[in-house]
């Protein structure tokens, strides 16, 4: 592997970095909030990864400018207009649970969610044992 | 009318049954008697049926529907299932008077879901007796099951659960888990699952998985209690003893070994299986089966749970018959199914009847009541008789002819396992009316007594009998019809046996 | 190394620096200012990548939306993360792995930048040849967007759509009457005040030019949304969220969400009047260029519709709802 | 030239987050935040100018008015706890 | 003319109808215009059905863009099922959602609450009938967004639906990232989204590391949306505590969607001549497929709370599907898309049952079932019909799928997994009969009396009971045409 | 010939600006406290960047681009001190007291209602 | 206000609007500028509405002239500033004398004290940290920073520019 392919895949990697970066965020963090901006910013390197493989050297935007000129592939900008707006769609619904969480468990933090769970769990089964309903 | 009506109704008149007696729940005088009228119906039918059969011309069959591409649920007439039809639904008619006795005198709880379960039990085994094909016999195998469950667990206690769940677990299990892939594996191998005169598996499946395929089918087919899978048998004991009676002398059993000899006469072949020898393995499993069955069985105190081992090990017969692979055999085992069905019959029968006058279910506990109740134990002696094999009973026949078979095949040890196994029946049964008939009533200190009964019968003896005396008339006289049946089966062995002839094809 | 890349991988690097500082820092409230410079940059990228429509929504999203969104967020839940007490090491070797995973996948790929790449030679190319004939906007991603795409988008406009109704959803239950609360504007603020109420305009006039001219430069409906919505959302903050409400009811904004998406579903159905496909706008016009033209314009504007009001909706419900915060937790 | 001026704003931007990430009040990290932008928006506009299209500065246009209402959010946030309406729980504010 | 647009129709008449539906001011209105749109898109679907299995597979370009250019709808028999599944269930459980919905959700969110419905409707069947692998994420993510909100709004009867939601929104997104990715990588290698110019032009690249990758983050996407296991935590919980109505919509149709994109993508798009197709299929999928089916059935005897076991159960059944296709055989997939059909029929039946024993009590553990086969006679006989259908009885679909299945695994020549497969099925028959046990022979807790459940409840239970019935005694229609969907997956349709 | 000037002047115009804008980022870090470097952060968001702005006109002679950089330079001109003088003002109304020189009130940091935690 | 002052008050702001709009459009076509046309009198007709509800009209009251040339001052100002601060971050020794004080502010119009206001912080070396009804609270980095503002010379620049 040459000085060129690594500069040429170097792109890519760092956009790899960054993304597990926010996978690594979302899957290793306990807090609500914190995991959803995990996951803008392990999309928001997906965007990047598409972009960067639109990109032609040399190219610029493609938006017409009358004159001959060598531009970047548009599909994937369109794509990931797209693909923002879905994010930005989930952003926003996961942050309303998160909200109406804080107003169930008065807390956003997983493990404590998990704890009060377990309790009303036994509390079930004990409330279960005295008689039913 | 037409044979392929006949069919039809022979499916519909239980069925409408079941309906009819769910709709007429309410009123008990009413639903017994759609109870009896259907069992009525469904023997004429059945009778019907046979002389059509055995009248020439083709055989009657029922296309109902495709399931599947190529696999259709259909039903046709063969000598076996003919034969087996008549036994379910002739003691049907017959337990159904039994039941009606039983479950009164013992003011048993939620008789509608009896009788209507009982009903759509009969049905899956009159579907199973006429089954066209493999598939079609499987379906209603499983309806069967599911069907008897609640049967099963009728008393809802937790050891009626529990029986029911054993039952249950290991019906479905062995069906579901070993049959159906034997059924798919035949069908992928084979293309049809239409029981065919000698077989269908040859020279489609290659020899050396032959076997394993055979102990799909044989394991699979748990309702035939083939040791290991027999636990379910004793443990459907807690059922009401109408249930243990039909179920476990007759439909349930019956279509287990019913459908082992099927297999070996239509999937197989018996001609295949005695060429490839796949079938030698078997032997000496169900002779381990017949013989273990019946040293357990001797071990038992409890009546019902004696008579369940013995089943077990008179079901083996009928699975070794198959298994010898001799024209011989099969028709010996195939006329063993008619056989014990009659002799085993009759002794639940007794069984239910000393337990709704007693209330006793210990053999020990039992010395006495033959002199109080001769004709229960009169037909006692008569259904022993013939599940041992002796003359003058049908159970004689059959035997005779197993043993010709395993002469035929070269198995001269089990001969010998045959006639040690006869002994052991003796050694099992007799004792029991022996008691019932020579040996004195227990005094107040006689063991295995309900602590109960035991401080109640403890200032006299005397007083510990009385008031026992023979079962209700609806009792006696099923049971007393179904000893006669064990005679009369004597007598024309020879009509079955020329009835059952031609599916060996001679 | 050329300028280009020396300015690509600066940028990227700052983006891992960033995205590491978020990983680490537990204050919340730095996280999210730190997710807002994370936006900045990628858009700053995106930008230098020639990807300027995209780096346009990006911006909007990351910087103005996401952050009052988690802002909201946070002012209802709380402010600081717990420390993690779970073990960190399966997820660290999950993420390692599908990282490798994704470097394995890379060595295959074209490089960087490649004019011969395959994306660059089988579809791409007639967008970009005849975007000017047959739709007739300079603006290439405009026209696959809004045309030759046309359907990704209404999915799109649903999308955002979805997020709108599901916010309602999930919080319109909890938004409190207005009865005994006191219209919080921040009056006592009077730089504030003014110059906001100086901005509001022109920020609404950059918005719709934004909306008509996404044929021509950077933009588009999206965006002109987003913009929009900013505009009535820095109102809102500093002159009270009743005040906002006022002038723009819940109910109201709700109906123009649904419009939005009406408009441009129902423009697709247009076509089947002339026997043609859905979304096909050349029966708009005179002539196809015409209709094209027509036709993206209607969609767009369904679009900045759907999503300005999605977004003020999903401002009030997120805003409209809390406390403020008690002294205990704060 | 603009290159000189891209290398000078990246290393303010690297600043302006050290500052961001090092805090340590929440008003040092709203300042640097904002800083932080007003440098993207130079950046962008000169990057435009880098490749030669500089018409895009739209996007620029469209930094500096976000930037500000993200201040503005913030500051609400921090003033009131709240970003609706709602009455100041301290009864210190106006 | 209509007939020519109804590809197209069949996702923009519910999409249209969302908006529209806010406009109702009440729930009733609102539900009236979504089972409106639900009995068209059924018709619509089985007009598409029929001219699939008429003149094969239709393709409809979207603003009359040419293909590869422009979004392509294709449609044929492996999709035209499954958007008769999404929309038949849909169909049925409406009715029975306006009893269940008005009983659980608050009456101001009634009327938005079926804008999301319609919504996760248009984006189950967009999904499903695209040709096109980019908008199928758009798609797949409009009903993955309505679902999160469908799954949260129990929690007026259950605060824990917040929760499952929310994991729920977490793991579907990374799930629909990595499908992005795998997209975008494909796209990257073949310049083109279009699945079938994406088919031709895979094979056309040969060996390549990064098709192999995107090949894995397509599946392993595509897996953590349909929750095969290890990647199912999400599901049950969503499942357990979303309403009734929405529990049984989604356990009927959800995850069937995300698998007939994977089946579409592993055998259309990639093709078995792909490099990874047969090692993954054989060593990864098989092996995950058969460890859901025991892993998940045992976890399901231990539940409590019996819509959490059938949750469970689901993931066990997951296994079947996914277990079908591993074999990558028409037998194989014939089973696969058989039960796709078939579960759905059994399972929406049982939620619903469920269902309507949650809406009188409040809840569904086994400790409410004791003696409800007294309180609630036809409720329960519908939970016994169905139950019986998921161990596979003959005469019940299951026993239909599970034969077919069976009969894949010995075609390959791995009795082992056919063994296994019925072994499995035990489980279901332990799982199951719990539950009625527990109805039939406990008796009712004092104070509760007979009260059957309303027949707007029973009526839409007793007729999947009835459809689990009839396909299961009448399957030719059935098997025939997902025989037919079969070959067509595997491109050797005649 | 006025290529050259323009060039020369614009290049004038960035050099400077950019020194101002890595001069008020420096003091950002800088500074001993927060109001402090309210003041550094000023230089970047006024004169720094109205250089660069001014270099960016400069650069594109009299069009439409001039016009968007004068539009932003007004934009910032109008938002900034706003922004500035609206942190300033909350912070010192959330209690963050500025470090004084005489030495009263010097090193408040610990106000912070948000500390780190590191 | 007044109705009539209202209708001119609406249509400067469509007037400035509309010039903005031209600004940024850069495409003089009839289509586009109806649609500008159009959303300029969308604006108005929000900002009136907003107005309305908050009562908070801001007309401007300011001599243009007078404000250019302030404007000019101003940068003046600020560019002298900058390199004194410039001069003191990059100094080793950091010499700074932070103080805080209060300083007049005698405009008598909401815009005049907020251009006062927005004038200091835009200075570098002086923040305007509160602004209250007759004064405004600055703080300064340096002592001279403060008393370039106390002198007041910038507040009457500002007076100056206020509409009589």
């Amino acid at each position: 592997m040459g000085v060129d392919d690594i500069l040429g895949l170097f792109n890519y990697w760092m956009v790899i970095v960054l993304m597990m970066i926010g996978l690594y965020t979302v899957v290793s963090r306990g807090n609500l909030v914190k995991k959803i901006v995990g996951l803008n910013i392990f999309q928001t390197s997906v965007f990047l990864l598409y972009i960067s493989m639109g990109k032609v050297t040399g190219g610029t935007a493609p938006i017409l400018t009358g004159k001959p000129e060598v531009y970047s592939n548009p599909l994937p900008h369109v794509l990931i207009l797209t693909a923002i707006v879905v994010g930005v769609a989930t952003t926003a619904l996961g942050l309303a649970l998160v909200v109406r969480i804080k107003n169930a468990y008065d807390t956003i933090e997983e493990d404590e969610i998990q704890a009060a769970d377990d309790e009303k769990e036994f509390g079930d089964a004990a409330a279960a044992e005295d008689g039913r309903r | 009318m037409t044979a392929t009506a006949a069919l039809a109704l022979s499916l519909l008149i239980p069925s409408v049954g079941a309906v009819l007696i769910a709709l007429t729940g309410r009123h008990p005088n009413l639903r017994e008697t759609v109870t009896l009228t259907t069992a009525v119906l469904l023997f004429a039918d059945v009778v019907w049926l046979l002389s059509m059969a055995t009248g020439g011309g083709p055989a009657p069959a029922l296309m109902i529907g495709e399931i599947m591409p190529g696999l259709s649920l259909a039903l046709k007439i063969e000598p076996l299932g003919m034969m087996f039809g008549m036994i379910a639904s002739g003691l049907w008619m017959v337990n159904s008077i039994y039941s009606i006795g039983y479950m009164r005198a013992n003011s048993e709880h939620k008789q509608t879901r009896f009788y209507v379960c009982f009903a759509i039990a009969i049905a899956s085994a009159i579907g199973v007796a006429f089954a066209a094909n493999m598939f079609t016999l499987f379906i209603f195998y499983e309806v069967l099951t599911i069907s008897t469950y609640p049967l099963v667990a009728h008393k809802e206690t937790p050891e009626a659960r529990q029986g029911g769940r054993t039952y249950l677990g290991v019906l479905i299990g062995t069906s579901i888990g070993l049959q159906l892939v034997a059924i798919i594996w035949t069908w992928v191998a084979t293309g049809t699952l239409d029981f065919t005169k000698g077989g269908i598996i040859s020279g489609k499946v290659a020899e050396a998985l032959v076997p394993v395929l055979l102990a799909l089918y044989v394991f699979g087919i748990g309702k035939a209690a083939l040791m290991p899978f027999h636990r379910w048998l004793p443990a459907a004991m807690v059922a009401p003893t109408p249930v243990s009676a039909l179920l476990h002398a007759v439909a349930v059993v019956k279509a287990g070994v019913f459908t082992v000899m099927k297999v070996m006469i239509y999937i197989f072949g018996i001609d295949f299986l005695a060429a490839t020898g796949a079938s030698t393995w078997l032997i000496w499993v169900a002779a381990a089966t017949l013989l273990a069955a019946s040293i357990i069985a001797m071990t038992k105190d409890n009546l019902k749970a004696r008579l369940a081992y013995s089943t077990v090990s008179q079901l083996a017969y009928v699975t070794l018959g198959g298994a010898l692979a001799t024209s011989m055999g099969v028709l010996g085992g195939s006329m063993h199914i008619a056989m014990h069905a009659m002799g085993k019959i009759t002794l639940f029968f007794c069984a239910g009847a000393i337990y709704t006058v007693t209330h006793k279910t210990e053999i020990s506990d039992m010395d006495g009541l033959g002199r109080l109740m001769p004709f229960t134990y009169g037909a006692f002696l008569i259904g022993a008789l013939s599940v041992i094999g002796l003359p003058p009973m049908g159970g004689s026949w059959s035997k005779w002819y197993l043993m010709l078979g395993a002469a035929d095949a070269g198995q001269l040890v089990i001969i010998g396992v045959l006639m040690l196994s006869s002994l052991l029946n003796v050694a099992y049964l007799l004792p029991i009316v022996g008691r019932g008939f020579f040996a004195t009533p227990p005094d107040a200190a006689g063991h295995g007594v309900p602590q109960a009964q035991a401080v109640g019968a403890a200032a006299a003896p005397g007083r510990f009998l009385s008031g026992i005396r023979e079962a209700p008339v609806f009792c006696v006289v099923p049971l007393c019809l179904t000893a006669a049946g064990c005679f009369v089966l004597f007598i024309y062995g020879d009509a079955l046996y020329r009835l059952l002839e031609p599916m060996v094809g001679r | 190394m050329s300028i280009a890349a020396v300015i690509d991988i600066s940028l990227l690097v700052f983006l891992g620096l960033t995205a590491f500082a978020i990983l680490k820092l537990r204050a919340l409230f730095a996280v999210v200012m730190l997710s807002s410079v994370f936006s900045l940059v990628s858009a700053a990228l995106l930008v230098h990548l020639d990807a300027v429509d995209v780096a346009f929504t990006e911006a909007a999203v990351g910087a103005g939306i996401s952050t009052v969104l988690m802002l909201a967020t946070l002012a209802l839940t709380s402010r600081r993360e717990k420390a993690p007490t779970r073990s960190q090491a399966l997820p660290l070797i999950v993420v390692f792995l599908t990282g490798l995973a994704l470097v394995y996948g890379t060595l295959d790929m074209p490089r960087f930048g490649d004019p011969q790449a395959p994306i660059q030679v089988h579809v791409a190319p007639k967008y970009i040849a005849d975007t000017q004939s047959e739709i007739g906007i300079p603006n290439i991603v405009t026209a696959v967007l809004a045309s030759y795409r046309g359907f990704d988008t209404l999915g799109e406009v649903t999308v955002i759509f979805t997020a709108g109704i599901g916010v309602l959803l999930l919080l319109a239950g909890f938004i409190r009457e207005p009865e005994g609360l006191r219209v919080q504007t921040m009056d006592h603020h009077l730089v504030l005040r003014v110059v906001t109420k100086m901005l509001i305009g022109p920020i609404m006039l950059f918005a719709l030019y934004v909306q008509f001219h996404g044929d021509f430069g950077p933009g588009g409906g999206f965006q002109a949304g987003l913009i929009f919505a900013s505009a009535f959302i820095i109102y809102a903050l500093v002159f009270g969220l009743e005040n906002a409400r006022k002038a723009v009811p819940g109910r109201a904004v709700r109906l123009l969400v649904a419009c939005g998406v009406l408009l441009y579903g129902g423009v697709g159905f247009v076509s089947f009047l002339f026997g043609k496909n859905y979304l096909n706008y050349s029966v708009l016009g005179v002539d196809q260029v015409a209709g094209q033209h027509l036709g993206i314009l209607l969609v767009e504007f369904g679009v900045g519709l759907t999503v300005a009001a999605v977004m003020v909706s999903t401002f009030y419900a997120f805003a409209g709802q809390n406390q403020p915060i008690s002294d205990e937790d704060w | 030239m603009f290159a000189v001026t891209m290398a000078a704003l990246l290393a303010a931007m690297i600043l302006a987050l050290g500052r961001l990430y090092l805090g340590p009040t929440l008003y040092d990290r709203v300042l640097s935040a904002n800083s932080f932008g007003t440098k993207t928006v130079l950046l962008i506009g000169v990057m435009g100018f880098l490749t030669g299209r500089p018409d895009f500065l739209d996007i620029s246009l469209l930094y500096a008015l976000l930037n500000f209402i993200g201040t503005i959010a913030v500051l609400k946030f921090f003033r009131y706890r709240t970003l609706g309406d709602g009455v100041n729980p301290d009864g210190d504010g106006p | 003319m209509i007939a020519a647009h109804l590809p197209i129709l069949q996702v923009v008449v519910p999409l249209i109808a969302a908006p529209l539906s806010v406009f109702c001011r009440r729930g009733s209105t609102a539900w009236a215009l979504t089972f409106g749109v639900s009995i068209a898109a059924l018709a619509i679907s089985m007009a598409l059905l029929g001219q699939v299995l008429d003149r094969g597979t239709l393709s409809y370009e979207l603003g009359d863009w040419a293909a590869p250019w422009g979004i392509e709808y294709r449609v044929d028999a492996a999709n035209a099922l499954v958007l008769l599944i999404i929309s038949g269930i849909s169909t049925v459980v409406l009715p029975y959602a306006r009893v269940s919905i008005a009983h659980e959700i608050e009456p101001h969110n009634q009327t938005l609450f079926y804008t999301c419905y319609l919504l996760c409707l248009t984006g189950l069947l967009g999904m499903v009938i695209t040709g096109d692998a980019f908008n199928a994420f758009v798609f797949l993510e409009i009903s993955s967004l309505s679902t999160y909100v469908l799954v949260a709004m129990g929690a007026k009867r259950d605060r824990r639906a917040l929760t499952a939601a929310y994991t729920y929104l977490v793991m579907g997104t990374i799930g629909a990232t990595f499908f992005v990715i795998g997209v975008g990588l494909l796209y990257m290698m073949t310049g083109t989204l279009n699945m079938a110019d994406l088919a031709e032009r895979i094979p056309a690249i040969g060996a390549n590391r990064t098709l192999v990758v995107a090949f894995a983050f397509i599946v392993t996407g595509l897996g953590l949306k349909l929750a095969l296991f290890p990647m199912h935590l999400w599901l049950p919980n969503a499942y357990a505590f979303a309403p009734s109505a929405v529990t049984v919509f989604l356990a009927a149709t959800a995850t069937k969607a995300a698998v007939y994109l994977l089946l579409r993508f592993l055998f259309t798009i990639f093709g078995t001549t792909f490099p990874t197709f047969e090692p993954t299929l054989t060593y990864l999928l098989l092996p995950l497929a058969v460890i859901a089916m025991f892993a998940a059935s045992t976890v399901a005897i231990f539940q409590v709370d019996i819509k959490r076991m059938l949750a469970y159960s689901s993931i066990a059944q997951l296994g079947y599907m996914v277990l079908g296709m591993s074999f990558a055989t028409v037998t194989g997939l014939t089973s696969t898309i058989l039960h796709l059909f078939n579960h759905a029929l059994m399972k929406g039946a049982l939620f619903m049952a469920l269902g309507a024993v949650v809406m009188r009590f409040g809840d569904a553990t086994i400790d409410t079932m004791r003696g409800l086969g007294r309180v609630m006679p036809w409720t329960m006989a519908a939970f016994v019909a169905g139950g019986l259908s998921l161990i596979g009885m003959p005469l019940t679909v299951g026993f239909i799928s599970k034969w077919y299945l069976v009969a894949a695994a010995l075609e390959s020549g791995l009795w082992p997994i056919a063994v296994l497969v019925v072994a499995s099925s035990l489980l279901a028959v332990i799982y199951i009969w719990r539950v009625v046990e527990a109805a039939y022979f406990d008796d009712p807790p004092e104070g509760v009396t007979a009260g059957e459940a309303p027949p707007a409840l029973l009526i839409p239970t007793w007729t999947l009971i009835g459809a689990n019935i009839y396909f299961g005694i009448d399957a030719s229609l059935t098997t025939r045409v997902a025989g037919e969907a079969a070959r067509v997956l595997l491109g050797t349709a005649s | 010939m006025t290529a050259l000037v323009t060039d020369a002047v614009s290049w004038a115009f960035l050099a400077s600006g950019s020194f101002l804008v890595v001069v008020g980022a420096l003091g950002l870090i800088r500074m001993p406290d927060f109001y402090t470097r309210l003041h550094a952060a000023g230089i970047t968001d006024t004169l720094g960047a109205d250089l660069i702005l001014m270099g960016l006109m400069v650069q594109a002679g009299f069009s439409l681009v001039t016009v968007k950089l004068l539009l932003i330079g007004a934009f910032l001109f109008f938002t900034s001190p706003t922004s500035t003088h609206a942190i300033a003002n909350a912070a010192l109304t959330a209690g963050l007291n500025p470090r004084i020189a005489d030495g009263a009130g010097a090193g408040t940091d610990s106000a912070a209602p948000e500390g780190d935690g590191k | 206000m007044k109705v009539k002052a209202r209708y001119i008050h609406a249509a400067g702001l469509w007037l400035v609007l509309f010039a903005l709009w031209l600004v940024l459009s850069g495409h003089y076509v009839p289509l586009l500028l109806t649609l500008g046309a159009l959303s300029c009198a969308l604006i108005v007709w929000i900002a009136a509405r907003l107005d309305v509800i908050d009562h908070e009209a801001i007309p401007l009251q300011l001599k243009v002239f007078g404000y250019l040339r302030y404007l000019v001052w101003l940068g003046k100002e600020i560019t002298k500033a900058n390199i004194d601060v410039a001069r003191i971050i990059l100094d080793p020794a950091l010499p700074i004398s932070p103080v805080m004080v209060q300083v007049p502010a005698t405009q008598r119009t909401d815009v005049g004290k907020v251009i006062y206001a927005n004038s200091i912080t835009l200075t570098p070396g002086t923040v305007a940290v509160e602004v209250m009804d007759e004064q405004i609270l600055v703080h300064a980095i340096t002592r001279e920073a403060a008393d370039g503002l106390t002198n007041g010379d910038m507040d009457r620049r500002v007076d100056a520019i206020e509409a009589r």
